[in-house]
């Protein structure tokens, strides 16, 4: 073999691959640093803004989108999208309520193999005929809330959760925080082992960077895909039910337009909609971020919900704007 | 080992392959050959499973075999380096090289230490000597090239198989793969080794099959057909035709224009760590190489020529007036076409049909108040699709169906049709078949003679000392040589790229 | 005990009265005392109140400004508004977050009866009254919260029959346009309504029901649909005057002529009440959102030590073609 | 080559049934829209009535209106979810100036809507915001800002506005002669004009564009300006309709609508390719469904049970298919 040897690249440590990491960092990391800012001009901004309380309820609400969220994330970057997280949610809730009246082991179990079943199914849908994940979890959508409306007699019946383990499962505390926040913390860590130190996570992102290419390189892509859903569907029935647990009913009303917040986070964290690139650190810090957003509008007290929107769709479009020119000026 | 018996594929439109046979034997390189659109590609994913043969029988190891898809060809040890490179961008270089047997630790979890010590082991033994992190796309086309080489190979194989390896490698880069092909062979394992270049299958080819238009021609010992011979069965010609009609791609004198004024002139274009100072004028009739290794900055150069590539400082001059605004639409305008080097990426629109893509450029002139002129396009697609002899069902067959010389065809026909006065082609050759190389070269000869400046880039020393009146050769982003008249000449381009060898990357950054 | 605190009524224009407990008569209540709270100054005190959809809809705007209204007249100077935006979720986070700004009492404009087991748990551990307005929370009064001030549902739907009938004469075909899904009000109007008709209404057959979701709109699509399909229809009760004034521009535009086809709906807001000069509308039932006053003078008394009742019910009045004219300044 | 392609070479049926896929694909919609009526025919009374096919007609000429915008938008491999929220600003902004005659009215919320159209289109363009985040911020910001303008629903009488919602032409309503007049134009920008090519092209691949100089950011914010006064027509023909304006709920979702109609007329939301009419079908096919199981009283439950079930069929008859 020849040892005649190309130097392709300049080594790490010259200016360009310097700058080429900022950008990582900040596509990677710009939702962090917009957070930490935001915390801070909160901070010093309102007395009532950085209490314990106020921080659990940040952290608290947060932690059933960022569930979802984590789902969502693995996903989108896997190049997919998955608009039915919002009904599932709901049909997952009322079902964990139902089911309570057989015990705790039910009211787990019961949503997460329905969620999981249409999981399942949009996942086999997506990845065997080729449909457009856009289009068949949009139908999940409107089947699942459908399905949702059609067992809870149109909505009207909520069923009260009675299992008092199932309930300590959403409201038990430790340290001024409920577990599902400590679920939410291990489930984190657990995607992001999953994502990036095993085949599974290799596959999701090969997939969402050239699909192609990836199914050439070997990787099962039908198989990958499937088991992405599967897991979306499993995590936005598990919060579902958490939620439940939380608020020991399954109420009906909850989700809508559900996705829309959960797909804006992952996005703000840096996951690339077209898929291949991403991380879950990122979507952590954009689902705080959209609740600390909302907090800070709270804080302010008095502005009319109008003003409220037009605030948040205001925010949005900075941290948006602000993140890509960051990554551009960055950029080689 | 593996074989292939009476193997048809149809597509919408094409029969791609008719009844085509072909037998691998166990540490035998087989070369496969023919024009573009013969069918060698299709034949390729017909064994690696990417395509179910509508007619016909695979065989390997001396069982009947039919893999559902490229994973399962390859868990059977049938691995493959496919035409256009694919791996996915995004990645990282480390992440490409093992994916799917990515080292683990003891918690069965991926070891990322090892596996980036192992890959950047791996890829030196294959010259490629990066950061193994970077995402893959930061890497030029030949070491990305390189990288799926070396994922093929490493990947426990009984059967290679390489569909156009070398089209964007250098020489040095190439003779590594000749080495890696060697030592396969020596491992007893089976090769088939698809290229247009017909010096390397003389080189590391033991046997060679021809198809042409989808129907196997030929089947031999590759060293007992002489080249003239080879060519005349890709062709369906006779020998004596062939030697007749003539292979000369060049036939022009050097330096007839030298008086005339630049149409186009680009000075002190510089872009930080990509460009330092680069100085290029083109006279009309001129046909000015580019010359240097991959990386060099030859694609870099003719992208800010364009105004694809934002530059720190530098300026474009056409016909004597410099361009103001630097957009590619205003270079365009100015009548300066770059023909790009990544057809799929940059080139082709996949979702429009042949006429539609050769339309894209020209259509504002083809067009009155914003509509277009059926009429028009009409008959300037007709016209590109004879004089470039564009295989396709029809004008409206989709561009992706096509063979990837075909599109490269429809991609010259798509800038001919704007009737420029600076042609750059950032290498037109790439992928084609011996014939169409020649017609495409016959083309550059023909344009330069009409008047047309052209910049031609090209990794083959052959080509492009053949072709142009003058070279400047490019290192590192810098121009460090230029030869005209006598000087151009295969030797004197290495030696301009040597000498200035030991020049320090980081010292040429210092002052971009 | 015999007098309750009931407040009384006032005479000011459009004004809520209470209906229950009145003089009298009696029923559970509450002091201080009994739900373990302290005494504070409602003047200096963090007030909190959530409302739970935008003001858009007239309902919502006279609700959220008449609880301005009464605090600024009270001279209340820590007010705090949240809008949920339709939200339920957000609503709960919305109250938590007013608890962590340190609120002495929530006033409530729940959007959903189940689930508040968060917000009355960390309520309870601090001692904070919660008055609900509007809507009911299923919960423990005079523990889980204070007391609930808002109208009877059911009986609204009641009501609305009994001019269906009396507009229809005892026979006929109606339609409901039904509020939102999965809402308490919308369960209670429908069942209040169906009810009366099954009990007085025997010539009366209910042919067509079909959600508006509250909104003009969907009420006039619908009611559009309707008149195709069921040409034979004769009386159409809209569970708010919303949907009821989008009927009418249906109505309107297939060529009826007013009062051809009956309507009755609930709210009474001044264009339903101008409806029924018109002749478009044959009569509406009053909803009233003016909670500020009630609320505050209830909450007023329970500081004094006085005794609360569980539940205030106000007692809407209703508008028809005798009172119309002369009413249409109480409307909102 | 070409020529020696039509002899068939497997079982007989494989051709045949490659052809109803294709013929499937091309007109499934159609197809899909001549079943459901025939349906009503048969089961519902009173369907054939043409009162009932005018009250069709009306209801869908504002999603089909938004659906022409959003097909260009997804033609360029884009997505537009703020149509509903411009519906509600040129609602908002219609009865804000409708003091100075309906048609100045009008032609301020048409330009609202392209002034939305223009950011969200900036964003995408030449900051390079994801088509998605972009304009859902803008549905967000939007509603709010329409919101603000018109806290509350508000009425109108004005005569001019009142009968460009009610008002007919030659026994057709006003809204669906609109409505048909931009599906023609649509239709004639997508195949007939320079613009249209670029747009398809751009969808297909956006650097290739770039590089054989197309004004591609230019063009992308064209695209997004004209669906959002394509929006803000349709927001102006609703609010004239329903003789009242209100941002608060006016074309709530309908972004999820227009969307559907896209794609099970058959538009790849991948981009590179725009099909008008099968988009106005698909439009049709939804409103038909809807006004379906609205007309025989089932329950909501059933609706979105049913328009899931559909959306998946004729997404799954049209789909593309591999060529394996
Ligand atoms: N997916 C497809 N759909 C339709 N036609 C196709 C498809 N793939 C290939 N073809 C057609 O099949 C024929 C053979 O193409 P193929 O790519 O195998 O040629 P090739 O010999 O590899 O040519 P080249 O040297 O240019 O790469 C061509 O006419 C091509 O247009
Ligand atoms: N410092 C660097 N940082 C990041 N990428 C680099 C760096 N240097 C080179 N590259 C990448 O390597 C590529 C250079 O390879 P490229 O193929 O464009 O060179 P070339 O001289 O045009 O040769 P050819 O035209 O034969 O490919 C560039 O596209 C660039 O992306
Ligand atoms: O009672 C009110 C009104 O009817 C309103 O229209 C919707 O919200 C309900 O709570
Ligand atoms: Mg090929
Ligand atoms: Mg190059």
């Amino acid at each position: 073999m020849t040892t005649d040897t190309t130097v392709i690249a300049p080594e790490s440590g010259n200016g360009a691959a310097r700058k080429e990491r900022i950008s990582h960092l900040i596509q990677q990391h710009g939702a962090l640093m917009v957070l930490f800012a935001l915390i801070v001009v909160g901070t010093f901004g309102f007395d009532s803004f950085a209490t314990p309380e106020n921080a659990a309820s940040v952290v608290v609400a947060s932690s059933f989108t960022a569930i979802i969220a984590i789902g969502m994330t693995f996903v989108i970057i896997s190049g997919g999208i998955d608009l039915s997280v919002g009904s599932l949610f709901v049909l997952g809730g009322v079902l964990a309520a139902w089911g309570s009246q057989y015990g705790a082991v039910v009211a787990l179990l019961l949503p997460l193999l329905a969620c999981g079943a249409v999981g399942l199914a949009q996942g086999l849908l997506i990845a065997r005929t080729g449909m457009a994940p856009f289009i068949v979890t949009l139908a999940g959508l409107l089947g699942v809330r459908g399905l949702m409306l059609a067992i809870s007699d149109e909505g009207a019946t909520t069923y009260l959760v009675r299992d008092r383990t199932f309930a300590a499962l959403g409201q038990g505390e430790i340290l001024g925080l409920t577990y599902p926040v400590y679920i939410t913390i291990v489930l984190a860590l657990l995607g992001m082992l999953l994502l990036q130190r095993t085949g599974f996570g290799q596959n999701v992102y090969a997939i969402g960077g050239n699909e192609q290419a990836a199914a050439l390189m070997g990787v099962p892509v039908a198989r990958t895909k499937v088991y992405v859903y599967l897991m979306s569907g499993l995590l936005a029935g598990l919060a579902g039910a958490l939620n439940a647990a939380r608020l020991s009913s399954g109420v009906t009303i909850l989700g809508i337009g559900l996705e829309l917040d959960v797909i804006a986070a992952v996005v703000i964290g840096g996951t690339l909609l077209t898929g291949g690139a991403g991380g879950l650190t990122g979507t952590i810090a954009g689902v705080l971020l959209l609740g600390v957003i909302q907090s800070l509008i709270n804080q302010v007290g008095n502005l009319t919900s109008s003003f409220q929107q037009v605030v948040s769709g205001a925010f949005l479009a900075l941290v948006v704007i602000a993140q890509r020119l960051l990554s551009k000026a960055q950029r080689l | 080992m593996l074989e292939a018996r009476g193997i048809s594929k149809r597509f919408p439109g094409v029969l791609a392959l008719d009844r085509v046979s072909l037998a691998l034997r166990p540490g035998e390189v087989h070369a496969l050959v023919g024009e573009n659109g013969a069918g060698k590609s299709t034949l390729i994913k017909v064994f690696t499973g990417v395509h179910r043969p509508d007619e016909g029988e695979l065989r390997y190891r001396g069982e009947p075999a039919s893999f559902a898809t490229p994973l399962d060809a390859q868990r059977s040890g049938i691995s493959t380096i496919y035409q256009e490179v694919n791996l996915v961008p995004m990645m990282s270089v480390a992440r490409n090289l093992m994916l799917g047997r990515e080292p683990r630790n003891r918690f069965g979890v991926i070891d990322a230490a090892r596996m980036n010590a192992e890959a950047e082991r791996v890829l030196a033994g294959y010259g490629v000597e990066t950061d193994v992190r970077r995402p893959l796309r930061t890497l030029g086309i030949g070491a990305q090239q390189m990288v799926a080489l070396a994922r093929a190979v490493s990947i426990d194989a009984k059967v290679v198989i390489m569909d156009e390896p070398t089209s964007s490698l250098e020489p040095r880069e190439v003779a590594t793969l000749f080495g890696v092909i060697r030592r396969l062979r020596e491992q007893d394992i089976a090769v088939i080794y698809v290229s247009h270049r017909l010096e390397e299958l003389y080189q590391v080819c033991d046997r060679v099959t021809v198809l042409r238009d989808g129907r196997l021609a030929h089947t031999g010992d590759i060293h007992e057909l002489e080249r003239i011979q080879l060519i005349s069965l890709m062709l369906g010609r006779d020998v004596g035709e062939v030697r007749s009609g003539g292979l000369t791609r060049f036939s022009r004198d050097r330096g007839r224009a030298v008086t005339a004024e630049p149409v186009v002139e680009a000075r002190g274009l510089k872009r930080r760590h990509v460009l330092q100072d680069v100085s290029v004028s083109v006279r009309p009739g001129e046909v000015v190489g580019l010359g240097g290794l991959l990386g060099a900055g030859r694609s870099e150069t003719a992208k800010a020529i364009i105004g694809a590539l934002p530059l720190d400082s530098g300026q474009v001059i056409v016909a004597g007036s410099p361009l103001r605004r630097r957009t590619t639409a205003g270079a365009i305008k100015a009548g300066i076409s770059l023909l790009p080097e990544d057809r799929k990426a940059e080139g082709i629109i996949p979702t429009l049909s042949v006429r539609e893509n050769i339309a894209l450029a020209a259509l504002p002139a083809l067009a009155r108040a914003g509509v277009v002129s059926d009429a028009r396009i009409d008959q300037v697609v007709d016209t590109f699709m004879k004089r470039l002899r564009i295989k396709a069902s029809s004008p409206h067959q989709k561009v992706s169906e096509l063979s990837g010389g075909n599109q490269q065809k429809v991609l010259l026909a798509r800038w001919l049709a704007m009737q420029p006065k600076v042609l750059i082609l950032d290498e037109p050759t790439r992928g084609i078949d011996v014939g169409a190389k020649a017609e495409v070269q016959a083309l550059i000869d023909e344009l330069a003679e009409a008047g047309l400046g052209v910049l031609l880039i090209s990794s083959d020393l052959e080509e492009l000392v053949e072709g142009s009146d003058r070279i400047l050769v490019l290192r590192d982003g810098a121009v460090v040589g230029e030869l005209s008249g006598d000087e151009v000449t295969e030797e004197r381009i290495m030696a301009s790229i040597a000498e200035h060898s030991s020049t320090n990357p980081e010292e040429a950054d210092a002052h971009g | 005990e015999e007098t309750t605190a009931a407040p009384a009524a006032s005479s000011t224009q459009g004004q809520q009265v209470v209906a229950t407990p009145t003089g009298a008569s009696t029923g559970p209540t509450c002091t201080l005392e009994q739900f373990g709270g302290t005494k504070f100054d409602l003047k200096t005190a963090v007030v909190g109140f959530s409302q739970s959809e935008k003001e858009a809809n007239p309902f919502r705007i006279a609700e959220t400004q008449s609880i301005k209204d009464e605090a600024a007249k009270l001279g209340i100077e820590n007010l705090r508004v949240t809008n949920a935006q339709s939200q339920f979720s957000k609503q709960i986070t919305d109250v938590q977050q007013l608890i962590a700004q340190g609120a002495q009492l929530l006033v409530i404009a729940p959007l959903n009866s189940d689930g508040w087991e968060p917000v009355l748990q960390q309520a309870a551990a601090k001692k904070i009254p919660i008055i609900t307005v509007d809507r009911k929370i299923n919960a423990k009064p005079c523990s889980d919260y204070l007391t609930f001030i808002g109208s009877d549902f059911y009986q609204q739907g009641q009501r609305a029959a009994d001019q269906m009938i009396k507009a229809l004469g005892g026979k006929g075909k109606v339609a409901i346009l039904l509020g939102a899904p999965g809402n308490n009000v919308t369960t209670e109007r429908t069942n209040g309504f169906k009810d009366r008709i099954k009990e007085k209404g025997t010539g009366i057959e209910i042919s067509f029901e079909q959600t508006g979701e509250f909104a003009r709109e969907k009420g006039q699509q619908v009611t559009e649909q309707l008149i195709q399909s069921n040409p034979d229809i004769n009386g159409i009760y809209a569970e708010n005057d919303e949907m009821a004034l989008g009927a009418v521009t249906a109505l309107k535009g297939a060529g009826k002529e007013p009062g051809e086809i009956k309507i009755v709906s609930v709210d009474g807001t001044k264009s339903a009440v101008q409806g029924i000069v018109d002749g478009w509308l044959y009569s509406v039932i009053e909803s009233n959102p003016r909670f500020g006053p009630l609320a505050f003078e209830t909450a007023q008394k329970f500081l004094n030590g006085e005794p609360i009742p569980d539940k205030v019910i106000i007692s809407d009045r209703e508008y028809d073609t005798t009172n119309a004219a002369s009413s249409l300044s109480e409307a909102y | 080559m070409a020529e020696a392609t039509t002899a068939p070479s497997g079982p007989p049926g494989r051709l045949d049934r490659a052809r109803v896929f294709i013929w499937l694909q091309e007109y499934g919609v159609y197809a899909a829209v001549l079943a459901l009526l025939a349906f009503n025919v048969l089961f519902t009374p009173h369907f054939l009535d043409a009162a009932n096919f005018r009250t069709q007609l009306v209801q869908v000429a504002p999603i089909v209106i938004v659906s022409l915008g959003m097909a260009l938008v997804i033609g360029t491999q884009g997505i537009d979810l703020s149509v509903g929220s411009v519906m509600a600003l040129a609602a908002a902004v219609v009865v804000l100036y409708l003091g100075y005659g309906a048609w100045p009215a009008i032609l301020m919320a048409l330009l609202a809507g392209a002034v939305v159209g223009a950011a969200g289109g900036s964003l995408v363009a030449y900051v390079g915001v994801q088509p998605i985040v972009a304009t859902l911020a803008l549905l967000v910001g939007v509603r709010g800002i329409a919101n603000v303008l018109v806290p509350q629903l508000k009425e109108f009488r004005n005569p001019d506005l009142i009968a460009l919602g009610s008002g007919s032409l030659l026994g057709l309503p006003l809204v669906v002669i609109i409505a048909a007049a931009l599906t023609v134009v649509v239709t004639f920008l997508v195949r007939r004009t320079t613009f249209g090519r670029q747009v398809v092209a751009i969808g297909g691949n956006r650097a290739a564009s770039e590089l054989s100089g197309l004004p591609v950011k230019r063009v992308l914010l064209t695209v997004y300006v004209i669906s959002g006064v394509l929006a803000a027509i349709a927001g102006v023909l609703a609010t004239a309709r329903l003789q009242a304006s209100d941002p608060t709920s006016l074309g709530q979702f309908i972004e999820l609508s227009a969307i559907t109609a896209v794609v099970v007329g058959g538009t790849p939301l991948t981009g590179g390719r725009i099909r008008v009419l099968s988009t106005v079908m698909g439009a049709l096919l939804m409103q038909l469904l809807s006004a379906t199981l609205i007309k025989h009283n089932l329950p909501q439950s059933w609706t979105q049970m049913v328009q899931a079930g559909i959306i998946l069929a004729a997404v799954y008859a049209t789909r593309e298919r591999g060529t394996r």
